[in-house]
C-alpha cells in the first residue's frame, strides 16, 4: 500500500486572451502526473524553473487548488475531502518552506510561530505549550531560552531550523521540502540537510522533497522524478537516474551538473556538446508533436522513462 | 602570457560606512590577473567577493565607501583616476556581467539600443556602424535571431536569453578584463551549462581576462585557470585551479569542499562548518579569522599575523593553522547549541 | 493598442451607465424635476396645477421610463432647462467651461513646471540643502488645505498688496478679443491658478523623488555605470527617463482632483466657471444644472482616467505588449 | 553589498518581553526627530486647551447675538475680536477647533474601519471577491466626489453631524481599500501566510493574527495622514458652506466669513486666526505623520 499516491493530478490556470478576455488556453502547470512514496522514504522531485514541481507540493498541501486528480494518502483523497476532515489530515502533512525569511511572520514571536499549529488542534495550558514549543525547539538545535525572541534576531539556516520545528510540533508523518535550502549558504546548507536526515530517522518522516540542485537531490533522495514542463519525463531509483538516465531530458540536466573536477572540464563540455547534438538531432524520438512528452514506461522494476 | 599582469590589485580596502564608523569588507586584498586567465573568487555571501569586483569597477557609492591600496591596470592606477577617466575604463577595457539578468537590464530600453550604448559612450561609430555591429554581438552570444532581439525589450525574452544581452554589453568594446559577478547563480542548470560555454568560448576567441566571482565550486572547477578563495574580506588561499582541488590546504577550503553534497557523498554526512559567516561589523579584525570557527584547533597552531606565504610554487595560503587541521569529530556540536 | 484603448472604453460603459443611474436616482430625490428643471417646487402653485404639470412632465411614469428618456436627452446633448435662468442648460455650462479649462490647463502646466525640476533635483541630491529645503516645502503645501492656501493668496497678494485682482476672470471695461482683453485674462488668471499649482506639486515631487532615489539603486543602472556611461548621462538617460513614466499616469487622475480644487478656487476668487456654477446653482436650488454638472464632471473623470491608462501604455513597453 | 548583519551566536535570551511592537519603535523614531517631538507637543497642547477649555465655556453666551459689539477688534474684553453678530471669535474659534477635530477623528476612524475589512477581504481572497469589490471602488474612483458630497449635504432631510460623517465616509473609505488590498495582495504572497494555513490556521484568524499586524505601522501612518486630510476636507465644506450644520460650528465657518471681500480685507480677526489654526494643526499631524512613515520604513529611520 503506498503511502501517497498521486494519480493524474492536473493544476491548469487559464490564459485569457482576445477581445472579451476569454479563456483562450491554459497554462498547464502539471499536467497529469502519477506517482507514489512509500513511508519513510525521501522522494526527490527535480527539474528547472516553471516544470511545476513546486506547484505539486502546494497542490498536495492543499494550498493549490488541483483542476483534476486524485492525492491519495493513506488511501483517502485529500482532494475530495470537505474541510474539517482535510485540516484532521493536514495535521500528518507538514511543509518546509524555500525562504526563511519570509516564511516566519516578523511580528511574532519564536512562541508563538511554532505554536500556531499547537493552538489550532491541540488545547494545551500555556505552560504545556511552552514546554512543547521548547522541546522541538531543543531538537532542531536551538537554544530553548529564545522563545521570546522574533525571527529577525536569527540567521537564515537558524531560521529555517524554526520553520522546521513549527512543521514537527504536529508529529507529521509527511514533509514536504520545497527548495529548503537554495536560499542558504553552501555551510548552511549541509546543516539544514544534516539535520533533516536526523530528524527523519528519529520521526520515520517520509520526505517529498522539491529542488533543482541535482547534487543536493541525490545526496538526499532514495527515488526521484523528474519533471519537464508539468510532466515526468523519467522516474527512478538515484542509481538509476544518475548512471543509467535514459531521457534526453535528463541527461541534457545531468551533464549540464558542473563536474567538481577539473581535470574533467574538458570531457564535460564535449559531452554536453553530444547531448546537445542528440537532443537536436533525435527531438522527435522524446517529444510528440505538440512538444510533449510520451507517457512514462517502465523499463524495470523501479525505473520508468517517458518514451514512445 | 606577457610578463606585465593585466590587472595587479595591491594591499585592496575597501570600507563601508556604518553609522560613522568605517568596516573593511575587502581587507588588504593583493591579487593579478593576467592576459587570458580566468581568475574566480570563491566564498559565501558576506565574504566580500563583490565588494571587491564593484571596487575594481569603482561602482561603489562614493560617499560611503573608503578605498585604499592600488589596483595597477594597463600602467595606471584606477583608484587615482578621476571619474571621468575611470568612466573612459569602464564599459571600454573593462566589462562587467551582472548577477540577475532580470533587474540588470534597463525594461524600457530594447536590447539593440543598450547595447548601442557603450559604443556610443566610447566610439565614433555611426549609428549605422553601431547597429551592424550590435547585430554581430548578439549572434556571437548565441542568440539566434538577432535582427529581431535588437528591436525586443528585457521582458520579451527569457533569462538566458537575457543573460546573453548582458554579456553583449559586457563584451561590446572588446574588453581586456570582464568581471563576471555571478553569472550563472540565477539561472536554471542548462542555461548555466550553455553561459559556462559561452562565456568559455568567448575567452578562447578574444583571450580576454575574466574575473569570475561565485559561491559555486562547479562553476569555479568548470571555468577557472586560477582560484582565490576569500573569507571574511580575506583571501585565504590561491593556487591554480588543479592543485587547489587536488590539494585544498587553508581549513576554510577544505570545509567548503566537504560541506557540498557531490556523487560521491550520497547519504553520508555533510560537514559542518560551525558558526556563521560573521557580519562585517563583528568581522574578527586581528588573528587567523576563520579560528572561530574551528574551535578545536589550538590557538598555537594559529599565527598572531597571519600572512598569505607560498607554501608550493604559485600556491598561497594564510595561516598556519592549515599545517595540522584535522575535522572535528564530534558532528552534532555543529548546532551551536545552548550558546549565550 | 488599438486593442487595448477599445477594450479600456468598453469597461467604462457599464461605470457610466451606473454613475447615470446614480445621478438620476439623485434627481429624483431633489424637489422638482431637476433632470428637465422644467418644475420648481413653487408654493404658490395649487395643487391642481401641479398635479396636471407633473403628469404633463411624465412624472408619473415608471422609472425607468423617464431615465430613458433623460438619457435620450442627454444623447441629443439636451441637458434640460435651468429654473433660474431659463436657459437651456447647455448653453449656461458651455459659457463658463472654457474659463474651467482654461483655468484647469493653467493650474496643470505651472503645477509640473514647478513638481517636476524640484522631484528631480530632490531624488538626484538626496539629503543635500536643496533637497531639505524641497522637502520642508513638501511638508508645507502638503499639509495645507487649498482654500485656506488659496485665501491666504488672495489675502496677500491681491488686498494687502494689490498686485492681482481679486475677482473675476477679466476687466468688464476692455473690449473683448483686443491685446488689453488676453493680457486682463491672464492677470485675473494668474493668483488662482498659481494657488492651485503650488498646492498641488506635492504629490508628483513626492513621488517623483522617491521614484528616482528607488530608480537609483537598481541593478541596470549600476550595468549603465559600468558601460562607462557618465553620471549626467546616467541620470537622463536612465534614471529621470524610467521615473517620470509613472509621472505621466497622474495626468488622468489630475484631472479628477481639478474638478474637486476648481469649486474652491472659482469660489474663492470669484472666477466664473463651472465650479462656481455649481455652488450657485446648488444654492439657488437650480437642480438640473447640479445634475447636468455631476454627469458632465463624472465624464470628465472617466476621461480623465481613460487618458492616464492610455498614456501609461504608449511610454511603458511592458503593458504594451500584452 | 551583501554584507550580511546578523549576529555572530544565537540572539541573546531574552527573559522577557522586549518591546519590539509597531508603537514603540513609532515612539523611538518620534523623540528621535526634535521637530517631530515638537509637533506632538505642540497638537498635544492645542488640544488639552481646546477641549479643556470648551468645557469650561458656556456655549450659548458665545452664540448670542451682541449688537452693541459688532465686528469689534481684538480687546482686552474680546482677545480676538467679534463677528457680525458680536459673537466672541475666540470662544467659537475653541469651539469651532473641537467639532473640527472631533468630526475628522470620527471619519477617518469610520473610514479605516470599513476600508480595513474591505480592503483586507478584497486582498486576501482576492480571485472574485477582490474582482468585485475593485470594480465597486474603481467606480467611486471616477466619482467626482466632492460634487456628490455637497448634493448629499443639500439634499439631506434632517440633516446633522451623524449624516455628515456617514456622508463624508461613504465617499472617503475608497482609498484606504485600495492601499490594504494591495498591501494584502503582497502579504499574502509571503510564505508566512502559506505557513499559517498549512498549520491549520483559519482564515479570518489568518487575516487578523498574521497579516494586519503586519500591516499595523502602514495603517497608523496612513490613519495619521488621513486624519489631517478629514480636518481638511471638513473645514473646506463647511467654508464652501456644505458641512457641518449651524448649529456646530467648526473652523471652517469662521473662515467662510471670508467670502465676505470687507471681512477678508478688513477684518483680519475673523477668519485668519482659524485659518491659522487649520494650518497649524495639519501641520503637527502631517510631521507625526512623516516621522511614523520612516518608522514604518527601516529604510528611512533616522537611527
Amino acid at each position: 500500500m503506498a503511502f501517497l499516491k498521486v494519480n493524474n493530478l492536473k493544476v491548469y490556470y487559464p490564459i485569457r486572451g482576445g477581445f472579451f478576455r476569454r479563456v483562450v488556453a491554459h497554462v498547464k502547470a502539471v499536467d497529469d502526473i502519477s506517482f507514489e512514496l512509500n513511508q519513510g522514504e525521501t522522494y526527490g522531485l527535480v527539474g528547472e524553473s516553471g516544470c511545476g514541481k513546486t506547484t505539486t507540493g502546494r497542490t498536495i498541501m492543499g494550498l493549490i487548488k488541483a483542476t483534476s486528480g486524485e492525492v491519495l494518502f493513506e488511501n483517502q483523497d485529500l482532494l475530495k475531502m470537505n474541510r474539517r476532515d482535510f485540516n484532521q489530515h493536514r495535521k500528518d502533512i507538514q511543509m518546509i518552506f524555500q525562504d526563511p525569511y519570509s516564511s516566519l511572520n516578523p511580528r511574532k514571536r519564536v512562541l508563538d510561530i511554532v505554536a500556531e499549529p499547537l493552538r489550532n488542534f491541540e488545547r494545551l495550558s500555556p505552560a504545556e505549550e511552552k514546554k512543547k514549543v521548547q522541546f522541538y525547539l531543543e531538537k532542531v538545535g536551538l537554544n530553548p531560552e529564545a522563545i521570546y525572541n522574533y525571527p529577525h534576531e536569527f540567521s537564515g539556516g537558524q531560521r529555517q531550523r524554526i520553520g522546521i520545528a513549527r512543521a514537527l510540533t504536529l508529529k507529521p508523518k509527511l514533509i514536504i521540502a520545497d527548495e529548503p535550502v537554495s536560499a542558504l549558504d553552501v555551510s548552511v546548507q549541509a546543516q539544514v540537510l544534516n539535520f533533516m536526515q536526523d530528524i527523519q530517522k528519529e520521526f520515520n518522516l517520509t520526505y517529498l522533497f522539491i529542488s533543482h540542485d541535482l547534487g543536493i537531490i541525490q545526496h538526499m533522495c532514495d527515488r526521484i522524478g523528474i519533471m519537464y514542463r508539468g510532466q515526468f519525463v523519467e522516474e527512478g531509483t538515484s542509481r538509476d537516474i544518475y548512471t543509467n538516465p535514459q531521457h534526453i531530458y535528463t541527461k541534457r540536466l545531468i551533464s549540464a551538473i558542473p563536474d567538481i573536477n577539473p581535470e574533467n572540464r574538458e570531457n564535460q563540455m564535449k559531452l554536453r556538446q553530444e547531448i546537445n547534438s542528440e537532443y537536436k538531432n533525435s527531438y522527435d524520438k522524446y517529444f510528440n508533436a505538440e512538444g510533449k512528452v510520451y507517457n512514462l514506461k517502465p523499463i524495470s522494476d523501479t525505473h520508468l522513462v517517458a518514451l514512445p | 602570457m606577457s610578463n606585465q599582469p593585466l590587472l595587479q590589485i595591491q594591499n585592496l580596502r575597501t570600507s563601508f560606512r556604518i553609522g560613522d564608523d568605517y568596516f573593511a569588507a575587502v581587507d588588504d586584498v593583493s591579487l593579478t590577473v593576467n592576459e587570458n586567465e580566468v581568475v574566480a573568487i570563491v566564498g559565501e555571501s558576506g565574504c566580500g567577493k563583490s565588494a571587491l569586483a564593484m571596487s575594481i569597477m569603482g561602482l561603489h557609492p562614493q560617499e560611503r565607501t573608503k578605498l585604499e591600496g592600488k589596483i595597477n591596470f594597463k600602467g595606471k592606477n584606477l583608484l587615482s583616476l578621476s571619474t571621468n577617466e575611470m568612466n573612459k575604463v569602464r564599459g571600454k577595457e573593462i566589462g562587467m556581467i551582472f548577477q540577475d539578468p532580470l533587474t540588470a537590464l534597463n525594461p524600457l530600453m530594447t536590447c539593440g539600443k543598450q547595447i548601442e550604448e557603450s559604443m556610443t559612450v566610447h566610439t565614433n561609430m555611426s549609428s549605422e556602424a553601431k547597429r551592424k555591429r550590435t547585430i554581430e554581438l548578439l549572434k556571437k552570444v548565441g542568440i539566434p535571431n538577432p535582427e529581431r532581439t535588437y528591436k525586443q525589450y528585457p521582458h520579451e525574452l527569457s533569462g538566458g536569453m537575457r543573460q546573453r544581452v548582458v554579456i553583449a554589453i559586457a563584451v561590446a568594446c572588446d574588453p581586456l578584463l570582464v568581471i563576471a559577478d555571478e553569472p550563472t547563480t540565477a539561472l536554471d542548470v542548462t542555461i548555466q551549462a550553455q553561459i559556462m560555454d559561452l562565456l568559455k568560448d568567448l575567452q578562447n576567441q578574444t583571450k580576454t581576462g575574466i574575473i569570475l566571482i561565485t559561491h559555486d565550486l562547479g562553476v569555479v572547477a568548470e571555468m577557472a585557470d586560477r582560484v582565490a578563495v576569500m573569507y571574511a574580506g580575506e583571501i585565504v588561499e590561491i593556487a591554480d585551479v588543479h592543485t587547489l582541488f587536488k590539494n585544498p590546504l587553508h581549513p576554510y577550503t577544505r570545509s567548503l569542499f566537504n560541506s557540498i553534497p557531490s556523487s560521491t557523498s550520497t547519504k553520508d554526512r555533510l560537514h559542518v562548518i560551525q558558526g556563521i559567516v560573521p557580519s562585517l561589523k563583528n568581522l574578527p579584525r586581528s588573528g587567523c579569522r576563520f579560528k572561530d570557527r574551528i574551535k578545536w584547533i589550538g590557538d598555537k597552531e594559529h599565527e598572531v599575523n597571519p600572512l598569505l606565504r607560498e607554501v608550493s610554487p604559485n600556491h598561497y595560503v594564510r595561516c598556519t593553522c592549515y599545517k595540522n587541521f584535522h575535522f572535528s569529530d564530534e558532528d552534532v556540536g555543529d548546532m551551536n547549541y545552548g550558546i549565550s | 493598442m488599438l486593442k487595448f484603448i477599445l477594450r479600456r472604453i468598453l469597461v467604462m460603459i457599464p461605470q457610466l451607465f451606473i454613475l447615470s443611474i446614480l445621478i438620476f436616482l439623485l434627481a429624483k430625490a431633489m424637489p422638482g424635476d431637476a433632470l428637465t428643471g422644467q418644475l420648481a417646487s413653487n408654493p404658490k402653485m395649487d395643487a391642481q396645477t401641479l398635479h396636471e404639470l407633473k403628469q404633463k412632465l411624465g412624472m408619473y411614469d415608471p422609472y425607468y421610463v423617464q431615465y430613458a428618456r433623460w438619457i435620450k436627452g442627454l444623447l441629443h446633448g439636451n441637458l434640460g432647462m435651468s429654473i433660474i435662468h431659463q436657459t437651456p442648460v447647455t448653453s449656461l455650462i458651455a459659457g463658463k467651461m472654457w474659463n474651467t479649462v482654461l483655468l484647469g490647463a493653467a493650474v496643470l502646466i505651472l503645477s509640473y513646471l514647478i513638481a517636476i525640476p524640484l522631484g528631480i533635483i530632490g531624488g538626484r541630491w538626496t539629503d543635500t540643502w536643496a533637497d531639505k529645503m524641497i522637502v520642508g516645502y513638501n511638508y508645507l503645501t502638503y499639509a495645507t488645505p487649498l482654500f485656506i492656501f488659496a485665501l491666504l493668496m488672495l489675502f496677500i497678494f491681491g488686498f494687502v498688496l494689490g498686485w492681482f485682482p481679486t475677482s473675476g476672470s477679466v476687466d468688464i471695461r476692455v473690449e473683448n478679443g483686443t491685446f488689453a482683453y488676453y493680457m486682463s485674462k491672464l492677470n485675473h488668471l494668474i493668483l488662482p491658478a498659481l494657488s492651485g499649482a503650488i498646492v498641488s506639486t506635492t504629490v508628483t515631487i513626492q513621488y517623483l523623488r522617491n521614484e528616482i532615489i528607488d530608480t537609483k539603486i537598481k541593478d541596470f543602472v549600476k550595468t549603465a555605470r559600468a558601460k562607462g556611461v557618465s553620471e549626467s548621462k546616467v541620470y537622463t538617460r536612465h534614471i529621470f527617463r524610467n521615473s517620470l513614466l509613472p509621472i505621466a499616469a497622474f495626468l488622468g487622475y489630475d484631472i479628477v482632483s481639478l474638478i474637486g480644487g476648481s469649486v474652491f478656487l472659482e469660489s474663492i476668487y470669484g472666477y466664473p466657471g463651472i465650479g462656481q456654477l455649481f455652488l450657485t446653482s446648488i444654492m439657488q436650488r437650480d437642480f438640473s444644472v447640479v445634475t447636468a454638472l455631476v454627469m458632465i464632471s463624472g465624464l470628465a473623470t472617466l476621461i480623465g482616467t481613460l487618458l492616464s491608462d492610455i498614456i501609461l501604455s504608449a511610454v511603458d513597453p511592458r503593458i504594451r505588449i500584452e | 553589498m551583501k554584507a550580511e548583519l546578523t549576529d555572530q551566536k544565537q540572539p541573546k535570551v531574552k527573559k522577557q518581553k522586549k518591546q519590539h511592537g509597531v508603537l514603540s519603535i513609532m515612539w523611538r523614531e518620534i523623540v528621535k526627530d526634535k521637530l517631530a517631538l515638537g509637533a506632538l507637543i505642540l497638537l498635544g497642547l492645542i488640544l488639552i486647551i481646546v477641549y479643556g477649555v470648551s468645557l469650561l465655556l458656556d456655549q450659548d453666551k458665545i452664540v448670542t447675538v451682541d449688537f452693541l459689539s459688532i465686528y469689534s477688534p481684538p480687546s482686552a474684553e474680546h482677545w480676538l475680536g467679534t463677528d457680525y453678530g458680536g459673537r466672541d471669535i475666540l470662544g467659537q474659534l475653541i469651539i469651532g477647533a473641537k467639532n473640527s477635530f472631533t468630526i475628522g477623528l470620527c471619519i477617518t476612524l469610520l473610514t479605516g474601519l470599513i476600508g480595513l475589512t474591505v480592503g483586507l477581504i478584497a486582498g486576501y481572497f482576492g480571485g472574485r471577491t477582490d474582482n468585485i469589490i475593485m470594480r465597486i471602488i474603481d467606480f467611486f474612483l471616477i466619482l467626482p466626489t466632492l460634487m456628490l458630497i455637497i448634493v448629499f449635504v443639500t439634499i439631506a432631510p434632517k440633516y446633522n453631524v451623524f449624516y455628515f460623517i456617514l456622508i463624508m465616509s461613504l465617499f472617503l473609505w475608497t482609498g484606504k481599500a485600495r492601499l490594504i488590498r494591495s498591501k494584502t495582495l503582497a502579504e499574502r504572497e509571503l510564505d508566512y501566510v502559506s505557513a499559517s494555513k498549512t498549520l491549520g490556521t483559519p482564515d479570518w484568524k489568518i487575516i487578523i493574527r498574521e497579516v494586519l499586524p503586519n500591516l499595523s505601522s502602514i495603517i497608523i501612518v496612513n490613519l495619521t495622514l488621513n486624519l489631517a486630510g478629514n480636518i481638511g476636507i471638513e473645514s473646506g465644506l463647511t467654508y464652501l458652506g456644505f458641512g457641518l450644520p449651524e448649529s456646530t460650528p467648526s473652523l471652517g465657518t469662521l473662515v467662510s466669513y471670508a467670502t465676505n471681500p470687507d471681512v477678508l480685507e478688513n477684518k483680519w480677526w475673523i477668519w485668519l486666526p482659524a485659518s491659522l489654526l487649520i494650518l497649524v494643526m495639519m501641520l503637527c499631524i502631517n510631521y507625526i505623520g512623516q516621522a511614523l512613515k520612516r518608522a514604518a520604513d527601516a529604510r528611512q529611520r533616522l537611527g
